[in-house]
C-alpha cells in the first residue's frame, strides 16, 4: 500500500479522466422517497459530474458487478450427433467508483467463498480482475452497524481508498494500475499533518455509530436457539419476496437452469441469484420441502448470515450495511432478529435455574 | 349470366376478433351483402364504473390487443381535460412518440401479416416465411422498430405501463433514446425495400363515394387531439364527437355503427391521409405520389398505401420527436393533481381511425359514467355499404364465387378492423 | 475526450491466467472440472425397473478418463445438456477405470429426459464431489451396510471395494429392503454378491407376492436375524430419512458408537461446489462436507433429519 | 426435427380467442428477431389471426380469452375434447382478467347500459378452468413473449415447462427499482408470481397482480404491510380486484 494525498478538485478530475474512458458506475440520485429521503444506485456514469460524492447508502450492493443477477456459465452447440461444450471467461474493465468500506469487505468475503476455496469460480474472479475498485469512506448512517463486525474500515480488496480529510482525499492506493494513472496527477506524499486528520477522521467515523448488534457468540447463539419461538414471531411478517438476499452485499446463495435456445442448435446453463428465503429454496424432486416454513427460511438466512460458513469457521457474512434492513417491507431487520435472539437466551438463563435438557 | 351464389363466411381469418361476411346472390341479382361483428361483448363502459381516474387508463388499455396505447392515451386525454391537468411538455413528446411506435407496429402487421397473404396467394405469413423470406423480414424489421418504440416510451410493446394520468411515469433514457435513432437510421432501407415491394402489386380498382372522418390540429399531422373534420366539410369541436358519430345499433351485430353527413363515413390511415395529407413529412409526400395517392382517394383497398405512406411519415417525424427529447433536460415528467369531477373526450388516432373516450368523474375523481366509440366501429357501416357496392360490381363482371368471396375478405382486410377493439 | 492513458486494459482468463491468480490452484482443482464438464458416452443402459435404470458411461477423452478418480460414497454431477445437471451417486467400483455406473431413478424433469437416452449419445459428467466412506478406517471390522430402495446405489461402490479387498474385512452383512421384490434392485448381481464376495444378504420387502420367499416387513426386522458385535462393526445405512433414523438409532442402542455409523445425506443441489448453498443443512454443505457424514455429524447438524 | 443430437417433433398447435382483447396471442408476433425460429418449433393447425387455414387435427390447444356466452362454452368443450394439452394462455384465460370487473354489476344493467333495448347475450365472467381441466399456465396480460417461448421450448423439448414459485420482487430488485411502497404506492409485487421481468414496477407503476398469486404467499403479513404503511385501504381492494387473481385471498 502506497499513501498520498490529493486535493479534492484534482481528484475530481482523476475520476473524470478514468469514467470518460470506461464503462464506470457510480453512486447516482434516482430517487426521493415518500419520507423525503434521497434514494441512490450504482448507475452508469460518463463524467465526475454524474457522481453524487456525498450519498448516503446505495438501496442495492453492487455485489451483482462480481456476481450478476442472471448469467450465463456456458454454452453447448450441438452438431453432428454431438455436442460441444464452451466456456469463456470474459469480462469487460469495469471502474467503480464510491464503495463503502463495508462494500469491499462484503467483497473479500465473497472472494473467500468463490476464490479461495475448493473450487473457485472463474467467471467471478475475471470480473474482480477487471474491475477498478474506488472506495470512499463516509460518516455511519444511523442505522448503519457494520462496527460491530469489525467493517467499518477495510484494508484490502480495493485499488484505490479515499478517506476525505477536509480539503483533500488521503489515498490509499493499493494496486499499481491505480498508481500509474496517479502518476498522471497531482498528488502529494501525506504530511505530518495529513496523518492526524486521517485519525481524526477514522476516530469520528469509529464515534459516530449509533447502532451496535453484539454479535459475540452468535454462532453458538443462534445453534443454541434453533428452535426458538423468535423465529416463528418473525418468519409470520416474512413476505418471502427474497428483496433481502437480492440488495445484500455478501448473500450469493445460486439457482443453475439449463436451456435450449429457441432454434434448438445449442443450450446454455444459466446462474440466477436466489434466496434462501424463496419458498421452493430446498424442494427436491417429488416435491418435498425441507424447509415449508417461513420461519424456517428466515432463520436460514440469518444462520448463513452469521452462524458462520463450513469453510471460514466463525466468519460471519453480513458485513452490517443495513440494506438488507432498509429494503425489507416486513420491517425484519438483523438488529431486532439478533436482539430479539439474545433476549431470548437471557431471560432463559434468569428464568430457568438449571439449563433444561436437551433431546 | 344469371347465375346463384351465397358466401357466408364466419369468423374472418386474418383479421383482429371475430366478424362475418354473408353475401346472397340470387338470378344474377344482389340479395343480401352484409357485414356483421359477431364479437363478445365486454362491457368496458360499465367495469370503469367507480373506478379510480388513476386506474382507468390501464383498464382502457385493455380494450384492445394491439392499440392499446391509443385506448390508454384516450383516456388519459379525456380525464386530464376533465380534471383539467396538464403535462409537461416533455411527456407529451413521450406521448406522441409512443403513439408513433404504435402506429408504425400495428401498420407493419397490417401489411405483412394480414393483408400481404391475399396479394400473394397465401392462406398466412408462415408460407411466406418459406416463399419470400427477405420480404418478411422486411416487414418484422419495421414492425420490431415500432415495438422498440413503444418499449422505451410505455415499458411494454402491447398496454402500456408508464402512460399515466398527468404525464408519464418514466421516460426513456438518453441512452436508449440514441439506440432508437440508430435503429431508425438502420432500418429505412428495409421500408424503401417494403415500399418498392407494394408497388408491384397490383391494387384492386374500386371506388365508392364516402365521407372520410379524422382529426385535424393544424400543426401536425394528428396523433393526439384535435378538432373533428370530415372530406365533406364538417368541422367540431373534441367534445362534439357525438354529432361527429351519431351512434347506432343494427341487430345483425354486437359492434354499433355510426353515420355522419351520408349513410356512411369511413376513418383510419386513408382518412387522416384525405384530410391532412399536405402535414406529411417530405418523404411520405414523395411515396404517395408514386403511388398515385392523393386526397380525397375513395378507394377503400388504398388505406393499404396509406398506411404505407404513414410508415414513412413515422420514420421521419419519429427522429424528430427523439432529438427534441435529448435536447431536452428538464426532469419533469409528471405533473401531480388533484382529484377532481369534470367531463371531457379524447380523442387520439388510433392505427384504425379516430378514437374517442368521453369521461366523467365525481369529486373523488372516480369515474361516474364512460363512453367509446372506436374506430372499426364507425367503419362498419363503410365496410356494410363498400360489400354490396362491391359485390355488385362483381357479380356485373362476371367473376367466380371465389373470386367474389376474395375479393370481399381483402376490402374488409383493407379497412384492418379490430373487431375485438369495437365490441369492447 | 478519450485519452487511452485512462482506459482499463481488460484482463482475459485463460485456464493459465486462472491457475496462476489463485495460489492453491493447481493443488485443488486441476484435475476437476468446474465449469466444463467431462464428455461421456454412453455405453450401456439397463432397464432395472421402469422407475430406475443403470448407465453406463465412458469418458471420451483418454487423458481426462486417467485423471479421474473417485472414492466410494462420492458423487458427480451428471449433466444432460439442454436439460440440467442433477447429482448422482457413483454407483461402481472405484478402481473401474474404464466404465462409471450410475444407478438413476426416474424423478423429475432431467431425470426423466435421461431416460430418454440411449447409448451412443454423450452426456457430461463434472466432479467427483464430496465426501467418502472410510473404507481403511472400516479394515480389519465386521461391516453392516443397510440399504432401503435407492439406497443401494451409493452402496455398490463400497461393496466393490469390499469384495477386492475382502480379506481385510471380517463379517460384512448387507441388510437390503424395497416395497416389492420387482424392486430389489440388481438382484441379478445377488448370487455373486453372496458367493464371490462372501457377504451375507438379507433382503426384505413390505409387500411379498406369490414366489417371494424371503422376510417380510420393516428393514428393522432383519437385525432379528443378525447378531452384531457393536464394539467391532462399522454400519453404512443409505435410503430414506425416516429408514436411517430408525437404523440407526437402533444401532445406537446396540451400542455401535455414532461415528461408526454412515449415512449419505440428499439435498437439492446446484453447483456440487459448496457455492449455491441450496445443499445446506446447518452450517454444513451437503455436497463438500457430505454427502457422507458419520451419525454423530448428523445428529448435530440442526435440520439435518 | 431440427438438433442434431435429440429427435423433437412440432407441436401440433392451435390458438383460439375468447372474450379478451387478443393482445395475448398478438405477442405471438412479437420479439421479431426470434420470429422463424420461434415458428419452426410449431405446426400450426389452427390460428385465425394469422392463417385462413383450419384443420382439426391439433394436440396442445393455446386458449385465451373468459368465457362469457353460451357458444364460447360450447367451443371451450370442443377444443378440450380435441386437444391432449390445452394451455390457459394470459390473465383473462387464468383468472377471469380484467373483463371479470363486469361481475360487479348485474348483467341486465350491463345491457341496457351498452345495448339498450337489444336482446344481447351475457353471462358473468368465468375462467377457463371454470369448465375444463387445464393442463397449463402462462398467466400476463400480456403473456410476457419471452416466457411464451421458453415454455414452447419445453414443451417441444420435454424440458421443465415451470413458472417461477418466487413473488415479481425478486425481479423487480433485479432492475434496481426504487420500491414503489417507498414512494407512498401500494405495489402487488410481494404476492404476485414473477416471471414478467418486473416490467410494470420498471416501468415505475404498481403491480396489479396480473400473473397471480405466488406460491405460498404470506397474505396476512401483505395486508400488514399495507396498513402499517397507512395506505388506501379502498385502493388495495381496487387493484386486488383488477385481474381477478386474487379470488382465494379477500381483504377484509
Ligand atoms: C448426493 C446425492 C446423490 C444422489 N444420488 C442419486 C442416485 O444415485 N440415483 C438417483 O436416482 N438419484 C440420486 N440423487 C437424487 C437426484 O439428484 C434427484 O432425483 C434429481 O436431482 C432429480 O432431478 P430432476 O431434474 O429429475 O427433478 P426435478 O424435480 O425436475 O428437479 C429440478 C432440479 O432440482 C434439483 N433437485 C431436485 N431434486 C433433487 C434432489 N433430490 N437432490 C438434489 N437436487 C435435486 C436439481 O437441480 C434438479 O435439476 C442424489 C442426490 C444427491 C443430493
Ligand atoms: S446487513 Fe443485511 S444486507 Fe447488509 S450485509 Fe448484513 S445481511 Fe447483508
Ligand atoms: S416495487 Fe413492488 S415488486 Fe418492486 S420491490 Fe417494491 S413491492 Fe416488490
Ligand atoms: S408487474 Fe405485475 S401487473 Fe405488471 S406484468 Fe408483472 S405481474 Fe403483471
Amino acid at each position: 500500500m502506497i499513501y498520498k494525498v490529493i486535493s479534492k478538485a484534482e481528484f475530481k478530475r482523476f475520476i473524470d479522466a478514468l469514467v470518460q474512458n470506461n464503462s464506470a458506475f457510480g453512486p447516482r440520485l434516482v430517487d426521493t422517497d415518500s419520507r423525503g429521503e434521497s434514494v441512490y444506485q450504482f448507475q452508469p456514469v460518463s463524467s465526475v459530474e454524474e457522481i453524487a460524492f456525498d450519498y448516503t447508502r446505495t438501496a442495492s450492493s453492487a455485489k451483482h458487478f462480481f456476481l450478476p443477477f442472471r448469467e450465463e456459465l456456458s454454452q453447448f452447440h450441438f452438431h453432428d450427433d454431438d455436442w460441444e461444450q464452451n466456456v469463456s471467461y470474459e469480462a469487460n474493465p469495469v471502474v467503480l467508483v464510491g464503495l463503502r468500506a463495508c462494500d469491499i469487505s462484503a467483497l473479500n468475503i465473497l472472494d473467500d467463498v468463490l476464490l479461495n476455496s475448493h473450487f473457485p469460480s472463474a467467471c467471478y474472479l475475471a470480473k474482480r480482475k477487471n474491475t477498478f475498485v474506488i472506495g470512499m469512506d463516509h460518516l455511519p448512517l444511523p442505522d448503519c452497524f457494520c462496527k460491530s463486525l469489525a467493517h467499518h474500515t477495510v484494508s484490502t480488496g480495493f485499488n484505490l481508498f479515499c478517506s476525505d480529510i477536509g480539503e483533500k482525499y488521503y489515498l490509499s492506493i493499493n494496486s499499481s494500475k491505480a498508481f500509474t494513472y496517479l502518476k498522471e496527477f497531482q498528488t502529494e506524499e501525506p504530511s505530518h499533518e495529513d496523518n492526524c486528520l486521517l485519525t481524526e477522521r477514522r476516530k469520528l467515523i469509529s464515534r459516530s455509530f449509533q447502532t451496535e448488534v453484539d454479535v459475540t457468540s452468535l454462532p453458538s447463539i443462534l445453534d443454541i436457539e434453533f428452535d426458538s419461538p423468535v423465529w416463528e414471531k418473525w418468519g409470520a411478517k416474512c413476505l418471502n419476496c427474497g428483496t433481502c438476499a437480492m440488495v445484500c452485499p455478501s448473500c450469493y446463495c445460486y439457482s443453475v437452469e439449463e436451456r435450449f435456445n429457441i432454434d434448438l442448435k445449442g443450450a446454455s446453463r444459466n446462474r440466477k441469484l436466489y434466496s434462501c428465503n424463496l419458498v421452493d429454496f430446498a424442494v427436491v424432486a417429488g416435491g418435498h420441502n425441507f424447509r415449508p416454513k417461513n420461519g424456517d427460511r428466515l432463520k436460514y438466512r440469518y444462520y448463513h448470515q452469521h452462524r458462520g460458513f463450513a469453510e471460514n469457521a466463525n466468519q460471519q457474512i453480513c458485513v452490517g450495511c443495513n440494506r438488507c434492513g432498509r429494503a425489507c417491507l416486513a420491517g425484519i431487520n438483523p438488529k431486532d432478529v439478533i436482539n430479539d435472539l439474545r433476549m431470548e437466551k437471557e431471560s432463559c438463563m434468569i428464568c430457568v435455574s438449571q439449563s433444561p435438557a436437551r433431546t | 349470366m344469371k347465375r346463384d351464389c351465397s358466401i357466408d363466411i364466419r369468423h374472418l381469418t386474418r383479421v383482429e376478433g371475430h366478424g362475418n361476411i354473408r353475401i346472397t346472390v340470387s338470378g344474377g341479382k344482389l340479395l343480401e351483402a352484409s357485414w356483421a361483428v359477431v364479437e363478445t361483448p365486454r362491457f368496458f363502459e360499465v367495469m370503469v364504473k367507480g373506478m379510480s381516474a388513476e386506474r382507468v387508463p390501464f383498464l382502457t388499455s385493455r380494450i384492445c390487443g394491439i392499440c392499446s396505447i391509443s385506448h390508454a392515451l384516450a383516456s388519459i386525454r379525456a380525464l386530464e381535460r376533465a380534471m383539467q391537468v396538464t403535462p409537461p411538455p416533455a411527456a407529451e413528446t413521450v406521448r406522441l412518440l409512443a403513439m408513433h411506435g404504435e402506429t408504425l407496429q400495428s401498420h407493419a402487421l397490417h401489411l405483412f401479416f394480414l393483408a400481404l397473404p391475399d396479394f400473394a396467394g397465401t392462406p398466412g405469413i408462415l408460407p411466406l416465411l418459406e416463399s419470400h423470406p427477405d420480404l418478411v423480414r422486411t416487414g418484422l424489421e419495421l414492425k420490431e422498430l415500432g415495438n422498440e418504440i413503444s418499449i422505451a416510451t410505455t415499458g411494454r410493446a402491447t398496454h402500456p405501463v408508464s402512460l399515466v394520468l398527468g404525464g408519464v411515469s418514466k421516460a426513456p433514457s438518453k441512452q436508449r433514446l440514441k439506440e432508437l435513432k440508430e435503429m431508425i437510421v438502420k432500418r429505412r432501407p428495409a421500408l424503401e425495400m417494403a415500399t418498392g415491394f407494394f408497388r408491384t402489386l397490383s391494387i384492386p380498382e374500386f371506388v365508392r363515394e364516402t365521407e372520410f372522418i379524422s382529426l385535424r390540429n393544424g400543426k401536425y399531422y394528428p396523433f393526439i387531439g384535435g378538432d373533428l373534420v370530415s372530406t365533406d366539410g364538417v368541422v367540431r369541436d373534441e367534445n362534439d364527437y357525438l354529432q361527429m358519430t351519431n351512434e347506432y345499433l343494427v341487430d345483425f351485430s354486437t359492434s354499433k355503427f355510426t353515420r355522419l353527413s351520408r349513410q356512411s363515413s369511413a376513418a383510419g390511415a386513408l382518412a387522416r391521409f384525405n384530410n391532412n395529407s399536405r402535414l406529411l413529412g417530405h418523404r411520405a409526400h414523395e411515396v404517395a405520389a408514386s403511388f398515385g395517392l392523393e386526397p380525397v382517394c375513395h378507394n377503400p383497398f388504398m388505406n393499404n398505401i396509406a398506411q404505407l405512406v404513414e410508415c414513412h411519415h413515422i420514420f421521419e417525424n419519429a427522429e424528430i420527436l427523439i432529438e427534441s427529447l435529448l435536447d431536452d433536460d428538464r426532469q419533469d415528467i409528471r405533473t401531480a393533481y388533484k382529484p377532481k369531477a369534470g367531463e371531457a373526450t379524447g380523442a387520439v388516432e388510433a392505427p384504425r381511425g379516430v378514437l374517442y373516450h368521453h369521461m366523467e368523474t365525481d369529486d373523488d375523481g372516480r369515474v361516474v359514467k364512460a363512453d367509446c366509440i372506436i374506430p372499426t366501429t364507425q367503419n362498419n357501416a363503410n365496410i356494410h355499404y363498400d360489400l354490396k357496392a362491391l359485390a355488385a360490381e362483381a357479380v356485373k363482371e362476371g367473376k367466380t364465387d371465389r373470386e367474389i368471396e376474395k375479393l370481399c375478405e381483402m376490402v374488409v382486410r383493407s379497412y384492418d378492423p379490430c373487431i375485438s377493439c369495437s365490441v369492447h | 475526450m478519450h485519452d487511452m492513458r485512462f482506459a482499463i486494459p481488460r484482463q482475459d482468463l485463460n485456464r493459465e491466467a486462472f491457475a496462476s491468480s489463485i495460489p492453491e490452484f493447481n493443488r485443488r482443482s486441476d484435475l476437476m472440472k468446474t465449469d466444463m464438464g467431462y464428455k461421456c458416452r454412453i455405453t450401456n443402459v439397463v432397464n432395472l425397473t421402469d422407475q430406475e435404470k443403470l448407465f453406463q458411461l465412458r469418458i471420451v477423452d483418454p487423458q481426462e478418463r486417467r485423471i479421474f478418480r473417485f472414492k466410494p460414497g462420492q458423487f458427480l454431477m451428471l449433466e444432460l445438456p439442454g436439460y440440467g445437471d442433477v447429482p448422482i451417486s457413483i454407483s461402481s467400483a472405484s478402481s473401474n477405470h474404464e466404465f462409471l455406473e450410475l444407478c438413476i431413478r426416474k424423478a423429475g424433469h432431467v431425470t426423466s429426459a435421461l431416460f430418454r437416452t440411449e447409448p451412443g449419445m454423450h452426456v457430461a459428467i463434472r466432479g467427483p464431489f464430496g465426501s467418502s466412506f472410510p473404507m481403511d478406517e472400516m479394515s480389519g471390522n465386521n461391516v453392516l451396510l443397510v440399504a432401503g430402495g435407492l439406497g443401494i446405489a451409493p452402496l455398490r461402490a463400497p461393496l466393490f471395494w469390499i469384495n477386492e479387498h475382502r480379506d481385510r474385512f471380517h463379517d460384512v452383512h448387507l441388510l437390503y429392503g424395497a416395497k416389492e421384490p420387482s424392486q430389489l434392485l440388481f438382484s441379478y448381481q445377488f448370487d455373486e454378491w453372496k458367493t464371490i464376495s462372501h457377504i451375507r444378504l438379507h433382503t426384505i420387502v413390505e409387500h411379498a407376492d406369490a414366489e417371494w420367499k424371503e422376510s417380510t416387513g420393516m428393514i428393522t426386522e432383519l437385525f432379528r436375524d443378525i447378531s452384531i458385535d457393536a464394539k467391532h462393526t462399522y454400519a453404512i445405512v443409505c435410503g430414506p430419512p425416516v429408514m436411517f433414523k430408525f437404523v440407526c438409532s437402533y444401532l445406537d442402542r446396540l451400542g455401535i458408537p455414532m461415528n461408526r455409523m454412515f449415512v449419505s445425506l440428499e439435498r437439492r443441489m446446484h453447483c456440487g461446489m459448496g457455492k449455491c448453498c441450496r445443499c445446506m443443512v446447518g452450517s454444513t454443505f451437503t455436497c463438500i462436507d457430505g454427502p457422507v457424514f458419520d451419525y454423530w455429524s448428523v445428529m448435530n447438524l440442526k435440520e439435518a433429519i | 426435427m431440427k438438433n442434431p443430437v435429440y429427435t423433437f417433433e412440432k407441436l401440433k398447435f392451435a390458438s383460439f380467442e375468447f372474450t379478451c382483447c387478443e393482445g395475448c396471442q398478438l405477442q405471438f408476433a412479437n420479439r421479431e428477431a426470434s420470429l422463424e425460429a420461434f415458428f419452426s418449433l410449431l405446426d400450426v393447425r389452427t390460428f385465425r389471426e394469422i392463417s385462413s387455414e383450419k384443420h382439426d387435427d391439433y394436440d396442445i390447444a393455446f386458449v385465451e380469452g373468459s368465457i362469457s356466452r353460451s357458444d364460447e362454452i360450447e367451443r371451450l368443450l370442443a377444443i378440450r375434447r380435441q386437444a391432449k394439452t390445452l394451455v390457459a394462455f394470459g390473465t383473462c384465460a387464468c383468472f377471469g382478467g380484467v373483463n371479470s370487473l363486469k361481475n360487479c354489476h348485474s348483467m341486465d344493467e350491463c345491457i341496457a347500459e351498452v345495448y339498450p333495448g337489444l336482446p344481447v347475450e351475457t353471462l358473468p365472467i368465468r375462467k377457463i378452468s371454470d369448465f375444463v381441466k387445464v393442463d397449463l399456465s402462462i398467466p400476463g396480460c400480456p403473456v410476457a413473449k419471452k416466457e411464451v417461448e421458453r415454455i414452447v421450448v419445453s414443451l417441444v423439448t420435454g424440458s421443465l415447462a415451470t413458472l417461477p414459485k418466487y413473488p415479481v420482487c425478486v425481479e423487480c430488485k433485479e432492475q434496481l427499482n426504487t420500491c414503489l411502497f417507498d414512494l407512498g404506492e401500494i405495489c402487488l409485487g410481494p404476492i404476485t408470481r414473477a416471471g414478467c421481468d418486473a416490467v410494470c414496477t420498471t416501468g415505475k407503476t404498481p403491480c396489479l397482480g396480473c400473473r397471480g398469486p405466488a406460491d405460498d404467499i404470506n397474505f396476512p403479513a401483505f395486508l400488514e404491510l399495507v396498513g402499517e404503511r397507512g395506505l388506501n385501504r379502498s385502493d388495495l381492494k381496487e387493484k386486488l380486484g383488477f385481474y381477478n387473481a386474487f379470488e382465494a385471498y379477500p381483504c377484509q
